[in-house]
């Protein structure tokens, strides 16, 4: 299923991209979003462990289920203050 | 207040927007742009945000805040953008009956906030180099 | 800027001051006049004091708190006379690299304040009767 | 020794006046100071016990010799902030 996500920071520097359009099942979790952002964009590939996904305005739980939203965040680890 | 914004942080405002009769203690919080970090030299900072989510969380901190400690009024107000040396990029104001509510409060708000709102700072190094700061990844300098 | 003052405490100066490329972390706090305390309705209060040595000991407590955290600038501005509700009655302003020592050095800085500083405040409560506030000393009631 | 002494807070209303002026041995220490000032006025009994005496601008230890001084002190718990 059409899955959108929105990149941050140096993951979407990397990516080159601020808004990304993978396919993934829609049982898919963070997990396997991660494995299909890596094949897409390799040069993410050390960041990738530590790659944060929101859905909405929350952090995903590891069983969220995320194949198909469009409502998507992916980001590196925070540091704002 | 719950605020981010490109513009320069009106810390006064903040500080007078928490203020009242029922509380003895106000504290302000302000994260500025230092220069040196570990022995390497600053000369600006870009800070980048998740606008919808990050005010998400900042509401949702100030309500962790105010479930455990007796807070008459807070704000939070976080900049975004560039900016220069002492610029303030962050400004927390709470304001409780007592003194010691008010600093946990306060520094609980400022701890949460660089763990979970999703808002990152760009380096900008004297050497010209720039780098993103994300705690705990690998580190891979870029060069924008 | 340590400082007794009969006016009222412009903490917007008082934070700009301890301001520095060198601090990545700023600590306001203020005191302000609560309208209740235990259950009793101040409608004012007056503080007195022994300026120097008050202002002598605010400079011992900026030197303590220098020995023990990397303070970058720290000011303290104590008001006297006569405060309505919600006023200003004391502001410490602390800056230091990182955010945990200013707070550690700006609750240090009032702590220690209210234990060694000679300044006493007075209440008056909203039934018209006033009594100094001496800590641990026996309570009479003064109709002033 | 004539001893000169500043009052504040509530000691100064109990007293009645800002400044006092006791007769005290060289010797006097604030033990002595305090039954002096008791002596003088009674109306400070219930707060001799929490009295605090500064000489200049330092608090004075129980051995700290005062009788002569006229840069003495006397109050009560402080209460600023």
């Amino acid at each position: 299923m059409k899955t959108k996500l929105k990149l941050f920071a140096k993951a979407r520097d990397l990516v080159g991209a601020a808004e990304l359009e993978l396919d993934l099942p829609e049982s898919a979790t963070v997990a396997e979003l991660r494995t299909a952002l890596g094949e897409h964009s390799p040069a993410l590939q050390p960041l990738l462990a530590s790659l944060l996904v929101a859905v909405g305005t929350d952090y995903a739980s590891p069983t969220t289920r995320i194949g198909g939203r469009t409502d998507l965040a992916v980001f590196p680890p925070v540091s704002g203050g | 207040m719950i605020q981010l914004t490109h513009n320069p942080i009106d810390f006064t405002l903040l500080t007078e927007s928490v203020r009242s009769n029922q509380a003895g203690a106000v504290v302000l919080f302000l994260g500025t742009v230092r220069e040196m970090t570990e022995g390497r030299q600053t000369v600006a900072l870009d800070y980048d945000g998740f606008p919808e989510m990050a005010e998400a969380k900042l509401r949702e901190l100030e309500a962790e805040a105010r479930s455990r400690w007796p807070v008459i009024e807070a704000g939070i107000v976080h900049r975004l953008g560039h900016l220069e040396l002492g610029d303030i990029s962050v400004a927390v104001a709470v304001s409780c009956p007592h003194r010691h509510q008010a600093f946990d409060a306060g520094r609980y708000l400022i701890d949460r906030l660089k763990e979970v709102v999703p808002i990152w700072k760009k380096e900008n190094w004297s050497d010209g180099s720039t780098e993103w700061v994300h705690p705990g990844a690998e580190p891979v300098k870029s060069q924008i």
